[in-house]
Formats: C-alpha cells, sequence, structure tokens
C-alpha cells in the first residue's frame, strides 16, 4: 500500500515538509470537511481541501504526487473561506501556496491547470518588464501562452472606449531593482519566475 | 579493587512511588540494593534542604519519585515540588552539585517494572561518575 | 491631512474609475492622498501563487518605498492589494528571520512601519466625519454592499469587521441615506483572478453573488475591490450565460457612492466607464429625493 | 530516653530465605535506645502479635518497630496491638524489608546489611515520634444541596430518605433545572415531565428538604462537617404563605410579551409569572426588571385581582443563614447560544434554532403544544437539518472538548420530527455519533433505519437564507468530499453544553477547583469523581461536565451516599497526619514570621491566618494557623516555610533528617551514646 513508505520517515513526508516549510499541520485534519463545504470551487476541483488534506495525512508517494499533480492547487482562489471556518485553524491557503510551488518545482502540474499557470506566467512577466501591470501587454501575452487568441475580442475595444485600457505601459524607476527582485527570488523560491 | 558501590536514598511519595515499589516487590522484580527508601506523604513535603543533608552524609545520589502529573494524591503537590525543584536546580548547579546526581521521576503505583528499572539506570548512572566526595569537602569546609 | 496612497495596477488602468471616484471623495472631504512613490505591483495572486519569496518581496519593496517616504498610513483602496500588503507586513513582523531575508532581496532594511487602511477604514474614519452634514443628495437607493474575501479575511491578520455578516460598508451606505439590503453573499467569493483564465468559473460563481442580491430587491451592488468590480461588471456576460437569464443592475464602486451623495458629478466618479450602465429604476412617486442632483440623473452616461 | 522494641519477622521464607533475620535482629539491639530486638517466622500471625503486646507491657517500651512487610499492608494490624497493649499507635512504625528489600535482592550480605539499615531509620524515626490523637471534628448533619436540577432533586431525596436535613437552594423560581424542559428522552423516549415532576413534588413535601426557590448562597465559610452559610432569598414580591397560586394575578398581567425563560424564548410570559405550570413551588414570582410598576411606578393590577392580597411590592431579599456539614453542589450547566455561529446565522434567522428550542418546540406542554412548527411562520418544516458538534469539538472557537449528550439528543430530535411531521426530511450532519452507552447505539440505529433519518458525515460550513429556505452548505466526507447543499425549513443546532454562568464565582466562592471551560474538578478523575478537593463538598451532575441524566442521576447518588457516610458519625475521625504552625512563649509566640507561603502552597485551603493580641486586644503579630478540619496532611506547606514554623505530625522535620542521617550512617553504633 502507498501509505506504508512513509510512516517510519516522516520528516521526509510532504506533510512533514509542509509543516517545516509554512507551520502548517496537516496532522490537525481531523477531516471533518467544512473547509470543503464551504469552499466555492470545491466542486471544481479534483479533489476537495479535506481529500487534499487526507492524503497528505496518508502520505506516501503515490497519494502525495496525487496532490502536486491535482488541479485543485491551481484552482484554489486563496479566497480564505476554509481556513476562517476551520475548527482546527488549519491554514490551508498557505498550504496551497506551498504545494503549488512544489508542484512548480517538481514539474508535476496538472494539465488542467495550463491556462491559470499560464496566466500567472504572464502577469509575473509584466511586472518583470515594466515593474507594473501592464494589462493590455498581459492579454496579449496570455492570449499568445494560452492560444485562446478570440477571448475577449469583443470586451477590449469596448475597454478602450470606456478608457480603461492604457496602450502603452508604464515603466517604473526601480525596474532594475524589481528584476533583481525577481531573479533572486527565483534562485530562494518555488518557481523560476524567470 | 572491587567496583564502586554508590549509596542512593531515594525519596518516594506514599500513594504512588512508594506503592509502586510495593508492586516491584510483589512482582518479585529484582534491581540493585544500592537504593533505600524514605516515604514522604507527598513529594510536596520534600523539603530540598534534605537533599543536602543527604549528600553531606555520604550519598552519591538521589531519586525523587512521586506521582504522575495530574495523579497527585492530594492534586498538586507534586507540582510544587517541581517548580521548587527548578529553582533548587540552579541552586545546586551554583553551588557547584553535579545536579545529574538527582533524578527526578515519575511512578505510580501501577508502574511496578518501572520503579526497577529508575533505580538500575540511577545505580549506573551514578556509578559511572563515581563516589561523591565533592560535597562532603564543601559541606566539611563550612560551605553549607 | 494628507494620507499616502498605493492606488495599485488596477486603478492604473482597467478600474480608472475607482481611482477617479478616490481621488474625488479624498479632495471633496480635504483630504490629500499622496502616491508611494515609484510604486511597483504588489503581485497580487500570480506572485504569492508562483513564487513565496516573490509573492512577499513586491509587496515589501511597497513598503519600503513608503517607510522610506516617511508615510505613516496608507490607503490602499484595491482589496487585492490591501490584503497582499496587510498579510506580508504580518508575516515580516512575525517572522524576524523572513523580514532579514527580503530586506535583503528589496535592498532595504524593512521595519514594517506604515499601517495598511483599506478602503472602508478610510471612508469610516477619515471621509464620513469630514462630511458629515454635506451629504448633498443621499444616496437613496437599495443596495447589496458586496465586501468580498479579501478585505475581512483571513479575519485573524486582519482583524477587519466581523468576520461572517461584515456591517463596516453598510454602515457608510446608511450613513449616506441608502438602505443596504441584509443578504448572504457579502463576502462569498467572485471567482478573483480566475477572470481571465477559467472565465465560466467566475460566471458562476459572480453570478450567485448578483442572483441574491438581484433576489432581494438591491438596485446595485456596492464593491470596494477592482477585482470583484471587473468580475461582476466587465465578466456580465460570462455571468449571463452562467446563469441563464439577464442582470441589469449596476456594480458601484463604494467611493462612486459616496461620492454620488457629496453631489460630485457622475462624470468626474467615472460613472460612465462601467460596462454595465448605472441606471436606476424609477422610483415610486413620492420617493424621490430633494436634492437637484439626485443620483438617477445620472441616468445612464 | 526511648525504650525501642525491635520485631523481625521472616514472613515464612519471604524474608528469612534472602534476608538473614537474626542477624538483623542482633543489629538491630546494639542501635542505642533499642531495649528488645527478636526476630519471629510470621510476626503478623496472633503469637507474633502477642510476643509485641508483652513485650510493650514487660518491657514498658517507647516505641515498636516491625521490620516486616509493607505498611501499606499491616500498618494497621500492629499499631492495634500496640494499643491494645496500652501504647499510642502513633509509636508504631514498620521497616519495608520484603516488597522493598528481600523480594527485590538477592541473598547475601548486601541484601542483609540493606534491611538493617532500613530498621535503623525506622528506630530513628520512631525514636522521634510524638503520640498523635486521632482528630475529631463534630459533623452538623445538614447537607446544603446547591441546584435544583435532576441532580440536585436525586442527591436531596436520596440524603432527606437516609434521615438527614437537606438545604436545597434553587436559582431560579422553580426547581427543575433543564430536564423539566425536554419533551422527551433518549434511549428510551419516555416523557420527561411524567418522570420528573413527581420528584419535584416530593422534594417540596419532604419532611427532611428546606427548600429555597428564588434563593442563591451569599456566603460560605468553615470546613467539612461544619460550614456555615448565609443564603440570600430574593425577594419575589409575593407572600408565600399567603399566596395560594390560584394564577388569577398572571393572567390579569398586563406586561405579557416577556420572552419566556422556560421556553427557551420561543414563548412569552407575563411580568408576574410561575415558569410552568408543574414549577414547585406552584407560586407566582413579580420579574422587577420587566413589571410596569417596578419600572414606572404604576399599575399593580396584579395587586387588586389577589383574592388573598398576597402580592407584596416592598418585599426586600433576606438572608438565612444555616449551618451545615456538607455540600452537595448541582448547579448544571448551559448551552451555548447567542452570536456564537455567525456562520450559521444564529440569532440573525428565526429559523435556526438550539436543542433546547426544539426540546421546547417538541414538547407537548411547549409554546406549540408538542407540534413542529418553525418559529418564523408556524408552518411545519419539511426539511429540517440538524446540526451537531455546533461549536463542540472546535478549538477556533475556544471549545476543545465533546459536549456528549448532543450526538444522542440530535437523534431524538430527528426521530421526534420524524414521528410528529410525516413525510419530513430529517438530516443531520456529524463528525463522530459518539453514543457509548446502555442502549444508547440501538437508539441512534433505530433513528437511522426505522425512522429514516438521513445521517450525512461533514460538518456544515454555513447556513444562509435564500427566498425563505434555509440553504444548509455542508459536504459529505464520505463521498469525497462532495460539496452538498441542502434546502431547509429549519435548522437545529446541537449547541455546545458549557459550564452554567456565575460558575466561576460559585466555585471560588466554595474554594473548589474548576477545569480550562469552568467545570468543577473533581478530586480525582477515576476514583474520585464525585469529591471535590475541598473536603465535604460534593458534586452531582452536569456542573462538573456535560452529563446526561442517567450519569448525573448516578453522580447525584454518589454525592449523596458520600454525604450519608459523612452524616453516619457524629464525630469525624481522622489520622493526625495534618500540619501545625508552632507555638513558643513570648515574646516569640511562634517562629512563623507570617510571610504566608504556605497558605499560597496548600492546595486545600487550610491554612488561616491567626491574629495574636496582647489582652488589651493589641495586634503583636499575624501568624499562620492549620485548620485541622481540612488540612489532608501534603506536607507542601512544611517544604516550603522557611522558617521551619510548620511541621507535619508524623513526618516532622525532626523526624525525616534523623532517617536521612540514620541511612546513611552505618559506623557501628558507639556505645557510649
Ligand atoms: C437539548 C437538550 C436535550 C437533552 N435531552 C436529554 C435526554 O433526552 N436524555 C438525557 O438523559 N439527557 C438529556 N439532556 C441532558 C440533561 O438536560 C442533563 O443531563 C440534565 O439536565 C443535567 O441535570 P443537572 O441537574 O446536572 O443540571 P441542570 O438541569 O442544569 O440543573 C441545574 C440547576 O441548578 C440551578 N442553578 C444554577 N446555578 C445555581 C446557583 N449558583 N445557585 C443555585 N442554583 C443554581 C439551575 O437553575 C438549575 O435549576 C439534554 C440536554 C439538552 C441541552
Ligand atoms: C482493554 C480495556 C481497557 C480499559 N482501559 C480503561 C482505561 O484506560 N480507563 C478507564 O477508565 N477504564 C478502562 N477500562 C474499563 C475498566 O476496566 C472498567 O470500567 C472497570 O474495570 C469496571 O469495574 P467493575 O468493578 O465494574 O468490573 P470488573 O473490573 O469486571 O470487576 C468485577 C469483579 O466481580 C467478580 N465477579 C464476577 N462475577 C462474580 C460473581 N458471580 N460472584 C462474585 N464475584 C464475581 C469478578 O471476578 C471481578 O473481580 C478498560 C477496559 C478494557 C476491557
Ligand atoms: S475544516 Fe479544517 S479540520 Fe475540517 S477538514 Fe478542513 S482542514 Fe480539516
Ligand atoms: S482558499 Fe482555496 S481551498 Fe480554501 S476555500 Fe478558498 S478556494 Fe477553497
Ligand atoms: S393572585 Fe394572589 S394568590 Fe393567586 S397566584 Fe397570584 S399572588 Fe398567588
Ligand atoms: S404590577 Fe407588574 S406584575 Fe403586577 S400586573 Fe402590573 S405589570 Fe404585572
Ligand atoms: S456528543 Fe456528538 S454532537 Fe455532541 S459534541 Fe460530542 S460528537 Fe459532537
Ligand atoms: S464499541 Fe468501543 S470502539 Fe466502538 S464506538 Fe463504541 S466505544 Fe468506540
Ligand atoms: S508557617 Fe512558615 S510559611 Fe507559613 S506563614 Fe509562617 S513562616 Fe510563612
Ligand atoms: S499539610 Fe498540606 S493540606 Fe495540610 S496545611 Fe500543609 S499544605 Fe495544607
Amino acid at each position: 500500500m502507498s501509505t506504508d513508505a512513509h510512516h517510519d520517515k516522516a520528516t521526509a513526508s510532504l506533510a512533514g515538509a509542509i509543516l517545516e516549510q509554512t507551520g502548517v499541520p496537516v496532522d490537525k485534519c481531523y477531516q471533518c470537511g467544512k473547509c470543503s463545504a464551504g469552499c466555492p470551487l470545491a466542486a471544481d476541483m479534483d479533489y476537495p481541501p479535506s481529500l487534499i488534506l487526507r492524503m497528505l495525512q496518508a502520505g506516501g508517494p503515490e497519494l502525495e504526487e496525487k496532490v502536486l499533480r491535482s488541479y485543485t492547487i491551481w484552482v484554489c482562489l486563496t479566497c480564505e473561506t476554509c481556513y476562517s471556518r476551520c475548527p482546527m485553524e488549519i491554514d490551508i491557503p498557505v498550504m496551497m501556496d506551498y504545494l503549488r510551488h512544489e508542484s512548480l518545482r517538481l514539474g508535476m502540474t496538472s494539465p488542467r491547470a495550463k491556462d491559470i499557470i499560464r496566466f500567472h506566467r504572464s502577469f509575473l512577466d509584466s511586472i518583470k518588464y515594466t515593474g507594473r501591470l501592464y494589462e493590455v501587454g498581459l492579454v496579449v501575452d496570455y492570449k499568445a501562452r494560452s492560444m485562446h487568441l478570440l477571448q475577449d475580442v469583443k470586451l477590449a475595444p469596448k475597454m478602450y472606449f470606456k478608457g480603461k485600457l492604457n496602450l502603452i505601459p508604464e515603466t517604473i524607476k526601480g525596474l532594475p531593482l524589481i528584476r533583481r527582485i525577481f531573479s533572486r527570488s527565483s534562485k530562494a523560491g518555488g518557481e523560476d519566475a524567470r | 579493587m572491587p567496583e564502586f558501590e554508590p549509596r542512593i536514598v531515594a525519596f518516594v511519595c506514599n500513594w504512588c512511588t512508594y506503592a509502586g515499589a510495593d508492586l516491584t516487590g510483589t512482582s518479585r522484580i529484582k534491581y540493585s540494593p544500592n537504593v533505600e527508601v524514605i516515604r514522604f506523604p507527598c513529594t510536596g513535603r520534600i523539603d530540598f534542604m534534605l537533599l543536602l543533608k543527604a549528600f553531606a552524609e555520604g550519598a552519591d545520589g538521589i531519586i525523587i519519585s512521586g506521582c504522575h502529573p495530574n495523579d497527585c494524591h492530594y492534586t498538586s503537590g507534586n507540582f510544587h515540588a517541581r517548580r521548587r525543584w527548578i529553582l533548587f536546580r540552579g541552586l545546586l548547579d551554583f553551588m557547584g552539585i553535579d545536579v545529574e546526581r538527582v533524578q527526578f521521576s515519575w511512578v505510580s503505583a501501577a508502574e511496578g517494572a518501572k520503579w526497577a528499572d529508575v533505580v538500575n539506570t540511577t545505580v549506573e548512572a551514578v556509578r559511572k561518575l563515581g563516589p561523591y566526595e565533592n560535597f562532603r569537602k564543601i559541606d566539611r569546609a563550612g560551605a553549607v | 491631512m494628507k494620507l499616502g496612497f498605493y492606488p495599485g495596477c488596477s486603478l492604473e488602468g482597467s478600474s480608472r474609475e475607482y481611482n477617479e471616484s478616490v481621488m474625488a471623495v479624498a479632495a471633496g472631504a480635504g483630504i490629500e492622498l499622496e502616491p508611494v512613490p515609484d510604486w511597483n505591483c504588489c503581485g497580487a495572486t500570480a506572485a504569492h501563487n508562483m513564487n513565496r519569496e516573490l509573492g512577499l518581496s513586491l509587496p515589501a519593496r511597497i513598503l519600503a518605498k513608503a517607510e522610506a517616504a516617511g508615510m505613516k498610513e496608507i490607503v490602499v483602496p484595491c482589496a487585492a492589494c490591501y490584503s497582499r500588503l496587510k498579510v506580508t507586513r504580518h508575516e515580516l513582523l512575525e517572522d524576524e528571520e523572513l523580514r532579514r531575508r527580503i530586506s535583503a532581496i528589496i535592498e532595504y532594511d524593512l521595519r514594517c512601519e506604515p499601517e495598511i487602511i483599506n478602503v472602508l477604514q478610510f471612508l469610516d474614519s477619515r471621509v464620513m466625519p469630514a462630511i458629515e452634514g454635506r451629504i448633498k443628495s443621499p444616496f437613496d437607493r437599495r443596495v447589496a454592499c458586496y465586501y468580498g474575501c479579501l478585505l475581512v479575511r483571513p479575519h485573524k491578520i486582519l482583524k477587519f469587521d466581523r468576520l461572517e455578516d461584515p456591517r463596516s460598508m453598510d454602515e457608510i451606505i446608511r450613513r449616506i441615506g441608502g438602505d443596504p439590503i441584509d443578504w448572504a453573499f457579502k463576502t462569498e467569493c467572485c471567482g478573483a483572478g480566475l477572470s481571465v483564465s477559467k472565465t465560466e468559473l467566475v460566471g458562476r460563481l459572480s453570478g450567485r453573488i448578483l442572483e441574491d442580491a438581484r433576489i432581494r430587491g438591491a438596485e446595485a451592488v456596492i464593491v470596494a475591490c477592482p477585482m470583484c468590480h471587473s468580475n461582476l461588471d466587465l465578466r456580465r456576460g460570462a455571468i449571463e450565460k452562467a446563469m441563464n437569464r439577464k442582470y441589469d443592475m449596476p456594480a458601484i464602486f463604494i467611493t462612486q457612492a459616496v461620492g454620488l451623495a457629496m453631489g460630485i458629478d457622475p462624470a468626474k466618479l467615472g460613472l460612465n466607464r462601467h460596462m454595465v450602465p448605472v441606471k436606476f429604476r424609477e422610483r415610486p412617486a413620492g420617493k424621490v429625493p430633494a436634492g437637484p442632483e439626485s443620483p438617477a440623473a445620472a441616468g445612464e452616461v | 530516653m526511648s525504650r525501642i522494641g525491635v520485631f523481625i519477622c521472616h514472613c515464612g521464607e519471604n524474608i528469612g530465605a534472602t534476608v538473614d533475620c537474626e542477624k538483623v535482629a542482633a543489629a538491630a539491639a546494639k542501635i542505642p535506645g533499642v531495649v528488645h530486638s527478636v526476630d519471629y517466622k510470621y510476626m503478623c500471625s496472633d503469637p507474633g502479635q502477642n510476643m509485641i503486646k508483652e513485650a510493650i507491657r514487660e518491657k514498658n517500651l517507647t516505641g515498636v518497630v516491625v521490620g516486616a512487610c509493607s505498611p501499606r499492608m499491616h500498618e494497621p494490624t500492629f499499631r492495634r496491638a500496640c494499643e491494645e497493649a496500652g501504647l499510642n499507635p502513633f509509636l508504631c512504625e514498620m521497616a519495608n524489608i520484603r516488597e522493598h528489600c528481600s523480594w527485590v535482592h538477592e541473598k547475601g550480605d548486601p541484601t542483609t546489611e540493606k534491611a538493617i539499615d532500613l530498621v535503623r531509620v525506622i528506630v530513628e524515626k520512631v525514636r522521634r515520634n510524638k503520640p498523635l490523637v486521632p482528630i475529631k471534628v463534630p459533623v452538623t448533619k445538614t447537607a446544603l444541596v446547591l441546584g435544583g436540577g435532576i441532580a440536585g432533586i436525586q442527591a436531596a431525596l436520596d440524603i432527606a430518605n437516609a434521615g438527614h436535613k437537606v438545604i436545597m437552594v434553587e436559582r431560579s423560581p422553580s426547581i427543575g433545572g433543564h430536564m423539566s424542559q425536554l419533551s422527551e428522552t433518549f434511549p428510551t423516549l419516555d416523557c420527561s415531565q411524567c418522570i420528573l415532576t413527581p420528584r419535584m413534588v416530593e422534594v417540596a413535601r419532604h419532611a427532611n428538604i428546606t427548600l429555597h426557590t428564588y434563593s442563591e448562597i451569599e456566603s460560605i465559610e468553615g470546613f467539612i462537617g461544619n460550614f456555615k452559610v448565609k443564603i440570600r432569598k430574593k425577594a419575589r414580591s409575593i407572600d408565600m404563605k399567603a399566596c395560594t397560586g390560584c394564577g388569577l394575578c398572571s393572567q390579569k398581567c398586563p406586561t405579557r410579551k416577556i420572552p419566556s425563560e422556560f421556553d427557551a424564548g420561543l414563548g412569552t410570559r407575563p411580568a408576574i409569572y410561575v415558569p410552568f405550570p408543574q414549577a414547585v413551588p406552584n407560586k407566582p414570582v413579580i420579574d422587577r426588571l420587566n413589571c410596569t410598576y417596578y419600572l414606572k411606578g404604576k399599575c399593580r393590577l396584579c395587586e387588586k385581582v389577589c383574592p388573598t392580597q398576597a402580592i407584596r411590592f416592598d418585599q426586600e431579599d433576606e438572608i438565612v443563614e444555616a449551618d451545615i456539614g456538607a455540600v452537595v453542589l448541582a448547579t448544571g450547566f448551559e448551552i451555548k447560544h447567542g452570536d456564537f455561529f455567525p456562520e450559521y446565522g444564529f440569532g440573525k434567522f428565526k429559523d435556526v434554532i438550539d436543542g433546547m428550542q426544539f426540546e421546547r418546540l417538541a414538547s407537548a406542554s411547549g409554546p406549540t403544544l408538542g407540534e413542529i412548527r418553525r418559529p418564523s411562520d408556524g408552518k411545519k418544516p419539511e426539511t429540517v437539518v440538524f446540526i451537531a458538534c455546533a461549536g463542540s469539538r472546535d478549538p477556533a472557537k475556544g471549545i476543545e472538548y465533546c459536549s456528549k449528550i448532543c450526538c444522542m439528543y440530535t437523534a431524538k430530535h430527528a426521530m421526534l420530527y420524524r414521528h410528529k411531521v410525516h413525510g419530513g426530511n430529517a438530516y443531520i450532519f456529524y463528525m463522530d455519533i459518539r453514543a457509548g452507552g446502555k442502549m444508547y447505539e440501538e437508539f441512534v440505529r433505530r433513528a437511522i433505519e426505522e425512522d429514516g433519518v438521513k445521517y450525512v458525515r461533514g460538518r456544515v460550513s454555513r447556513v444562509y437564507e435564500r427566498e425563505g429556505k434555509l440553504i444548509v452548505q455542508g459536504a459529505d466526507t464520505l463521498l469525497g468530499a462532495q460539496p452538498v447543499e441542502i434546502e431547509a425549513d429549519m435548522v437545529v443546532l446541537a449547541t455546545a453544553a458549557v459550564a452554567n454562568d456565575g460558575a466561576e464565582e460559585l466555585a471560588q466562592k466554595m474554594h473548589v477547583s474548576y477545569d480550562a471551560h469552568k467545570f468543577f474538578a473533581e478530586a480525582h478523575p477515576k476514583l474520585k469523581p464525585v469529591e471535590t478537593n475541598t473536603a465535604g463538598i460534593f458534586l452531582a451532575g452536569a456542573c462538573q461536565a456535560p452529563k446526561d441524566i442517567p450519569e448525573s442521576v448516578a453522580q447525584a447518588s454518589g454525592a449523596a451516599s458520600k454525604v450519608g457516610a459523612l452524616f453516619s458519625q457524629d464525630e469525624l475521625t481522622r489520622e493526625p497526619v495534618i500540619a501545625v504552625v508552632n507555638r513558643s512563649a513570648p515574646p516569640l509566640y511562634s517562629t512563623c514570621v507570617g510571610c504566608f507561603l504556605c497558605q499560597a502552597a496548600c492546595p486545600y485551603q487550610a491554612i488561616e491566618r491567626e491574629e495574636i493580641r496582647t489582652r488589651d486586644g493589641k495586634l503583636i503579630k499575624t501568624v499562620a494557623k492549620v485548620n485541622p478540619g481540612l488540612c489532608q496532611g501534603c506536607g507542601t506547606c512544611v517544604a516550603v516555610c522557611r522558617t521551619k514554623a510548620i511541621d507535619l505530625q508524623g513526618f516532622s522535620n525532626e523526624q525525616v533528617f534523623a532517617e536521612v542521617m540514620a541511612l546513611l550512617d552505618r559506623s557501628e553504633p558507639d556505645a557510649g551514646i
């Protein structure tokens, strides 16, 4: 069974790593399900949040890989509903952040999450190039990455006429520092932020 | 030269450890004869000056043992003992006494085997430390 | 009165009207908002989702810029930025080791001095006292105050308002003459950052919010976050598709509502920039408020 | 000079096979002060005991040491023998050379050596023993029962039936407690009032019971067997003797919209009211906080209609004093309500109710006469969702513990609902079903199998209202934590059982300890579940921890039997192992310096302050004084006293220091001493 492996090597488990890196005690979860009950995205997830916690508790390479390859961790919006109602005060959003980073680091991201990740990448690139979010650039970049070329084509002109789109990106003076922040963070953090 | 036989005094409470030591006997579990027991109503009764006295009189090691936390026959005597021990340990340390010669443990009335274990490990530990001359010297010099 | 100000990226772009209304209201209350010098993007959801250090460093640089400029308080109208800045500040204050690490990354020894103030706190503590008695045209509308996720959660860090069923926005609406409805979706998630990548999800989540507001007879949804606004306004198409019905209920920023009550020109408040026209139902006779600049006059701009 | 006799027992082979008993006796004989030392096969046998008695008489012994088994075994035996021979029993002690020596070591010199040490230690102790007299304290054979719920009622009746006087003090206008509010009770579904009210009446009628309702404890002093209480009888505004309980006043009172406590807020009552029809005493009380006359100075309608002129607007609180010997605390519990459950909309949505409110809805005497109708519009709810563990097992809300009763009453509620509303849907969201008790699991299974209650394993995240329905957002953790949304007409929260309000203050007043959740603490979790750490004060019912009726009653009877045992004697006899503060001649009076470290350390509040005054009343000093009735002899005070002013009889400083010295001193006794 997949659960056996980690029992004698608790620290090597993903749950152990979560505890160590984020202080979130996966073992405290008593599987009440309140998080899954309130999570606005639970229906869209492959494993609702409490199930993710259960998989981590059981541990073992198979289940842990399933967690890291899950769509759940990407569709979680950090809305904090689960955390604010969890009777055991388990900070699921912080745990999700960590799982996303691990999933990226190990190249295990869910194929279903491609678009979400692409969007995050485009978003970060935009910041990296100008220091701020350049919305037009973000959307264009994202469309190119995701090949969703036709998405929002009707919206953009409307937005433009309402004065909601800046066509020219604004660049901040501190851009070199922003670049350095990116490169330092990519070394230290989970994802290569490029 | 024969092996050094340490002399160890055990201060134990009447309700838990004394009864536990009785059970060791009833179960015929053998342990080292180097330990002799003095019975107290509660570890809370143990005045730490007694420890100094015991060292001064030639003890090489001391065991203090009572009820487990929350099991104290008198609700909280063992907590008082613990708290005082923490303070006292600092004092002993300050006076240059080897605090590892004092063994604090919890042995319940049901833990006959544990009592034998506590005795044996303490005897071994003290045997390694050797006879306790230091304190008697300090004592004789009038420091205590 | 001069206060630090962090507009955030959306307010410079797709939610320009939020910025306009914040500025107009502040000016009307005699408050000067001074932008954090050379501010950068807080990284929003993307940064902390993808990279922990980045997720902390980007907000930390903003704090650093404000701190270096001697700002004691920063008004942050965007709920998402507010959350990022508040959480970063909290984490750095809790963990000295982390604070040092991030300080090294942003090349500034951050002490996390500036306090972060959200738009509701700003309105409640600064604007409302200044305009009390100057409500020219009471915002006499039945509205649903929508707080979203990030203004009140995580409560353990933000410690703002009541976790379930918050009241502060409702209170402001009441003070400008409005009638906030009691409803169930004040803090339900609108879909936030999935707006572009998972539009259909946003349609469903935001749809449930509009639906509850509609059932309870709200004339508009009042928001305090550009992200919520764009999901409820810009994504109306996706919502209508998900819910299989039309919604003509506008989504208005709280500052726009306050601005209208202060008698500020709707155009200055950017009311014309919404995708869903800000058009209010005709009032039954006798319920028309006295003011000449009734928000009804705003009509479709 | 001491004259000590030493008696070494072989215990057959038990000691004799390992320890050289003869040698031990011979060694003991050399200890100064030992005038008689023998060994014998079975000391505890009649001949053995006779040897001791004879030696006491013949050799005029001043102390006896028996080297044998554990004192926990035979100390009483040998002490009795000494007493019979005219020696104070506390001058006899045992050296444990069996359990602590012969049974645990190999045969050989070191073992015999150790036996000699052990005997020497006890000889040195006995040399310093003082004759002690067992302590006797008189006992007032009247018990105070505080709280008139089922636990208090049971305890009071048991004590009274044993022939002792009982004073019952109940805070509210009637006895009965929570049980009087219940509809039917698990696991048998018998009618709560039907089984309770006869007992309430019995309390009122019992010749041995004095009942003070609408009363509270003002203060308590003293110790086991000898407490003094002051009881505040709150002004009822009624002359209880004159009132016939006709009820006219209540019918005519124009102030009628006050939420009824008895109906858990689901019904109303007038300002002058009897809490419920079966109340004991069945006489009204005026709620002064709501009565128009007290608020505005006008009305007095009740006074006009009362046929017996029983209304007393000017009545004042009365203080009653009583001497009592024991206390049974039975003040019960409360359940959580208010804004504790913002996510469930309790207090916001009328149709989200708590368990007690459901009891009232289901009760034939309740506001709906037993029909399940939801509070908002009186409709029969077609779907009811019950939420278990509401607030319990929830560290985030500060309550980690399981409330114990709610699994069962929720099953009962769902069952009652299914019985009363045909075709209704009952859902229970739960985390675990805790049904440990006789017929309990069977009861829950019946709810599921026969009554079709649907159990969903998962905690509800939120309840909100939409178009007259309550939307319950839960999840089914047995179906992969899938979200489950149920449109309910009514939601019943099994809210956490918590300590009664005022429990903390009461505990402090009574000097009993309480736990982190303010439930009263028992003296030992297993072996003294009805005692408190204050002698003479006992616990019954849900004031100690959440409990159901069978458990409350069992504990109440337990407490009553403890009281009965206490009252079976005219005097309490206790081992005199107690602390004493020394007294010396003026001008010192005592070496006690009045630091009262001992007072703070004593777990039993046995140490008092005593003022030493000159004849003309001038204060000389304040010193510690041990109350022998309260002292349990733990000795903690002795260890903390820096001036050694306080000492423990039987384990005095002198004795224990002598023991330590004797133990380590193996030098051949110097005959010269
Ligand atoms: C919704 C619900 C349903 C239940 N259903 C069942 C069931 O079906 N079967 C079952 O076995 N159990 C049931 N129980 C449990 C049952 O109610 C308790 O076990 C029982 O009431 C405990 O009795 P008690 O006397 O200890 O406490 P209580 O009933 O609380 O009585 C305590 C009494 O002390 C009085 N008091 C409080 N403080 C003071 C004070 N300072 N001075 C003087 N008097 C004071 C109170 O006024 C009260 O009269 C249920 C409980 C609830 C909440
Ligand atoms: C595995 C296990 C672990 C447990 N752990 C705990 C724990 O950690 N904490 C806890 O609180 N409880 C625990 N318990 C429960 C605890 O053992 C019981 O609550 C307790 O022993 C009950 O005591 P009793 O006196 O009622 O019954 P018993 O202990 O069964 O005693 C009954 C006595 O009656 C005698 N007897 C039987 N029939 C007759 C007869 N006809 N005539 C004369 N004598 C007779 C028997 O020989 C026996 O000596 C545990 C139980 C088990 C099985
Ligand atoms: S709410 Fe908390 S305890 Fe319950 S299942 Fe989710 S994480 Fe676990
Ligand atoms: S933070 Fe993520 S997991 Fe938690 S409720 Fe929100 S979306 Fe669900
Ligand atoms: S009317 Fe008078 S006699 Fe009748 S119940 Fe009221 S007070 Fe008592
Ligand atoms: S005086 Fe008070 S109690 Fe009497 S009838 Fe009037 S309101 Fe009721
Ligand atoms: S008894 Fe059942 S419902 Fe009540 S707290 Fe315990 S587990 Fe929860
Ligand atoms: S039978 Fe034993 S193990 Fe099973 S639920 Fe009951 S108490 Fe627990
Ligand atoms: S007896 Fe000792 S500890 Fe107690 S007050 Fe007197 S001096 Fe202090
Ligand atoms: S011996 Fe124990 S109970 Fe007695 S007075 Fe001293 S501390 Fe209190």
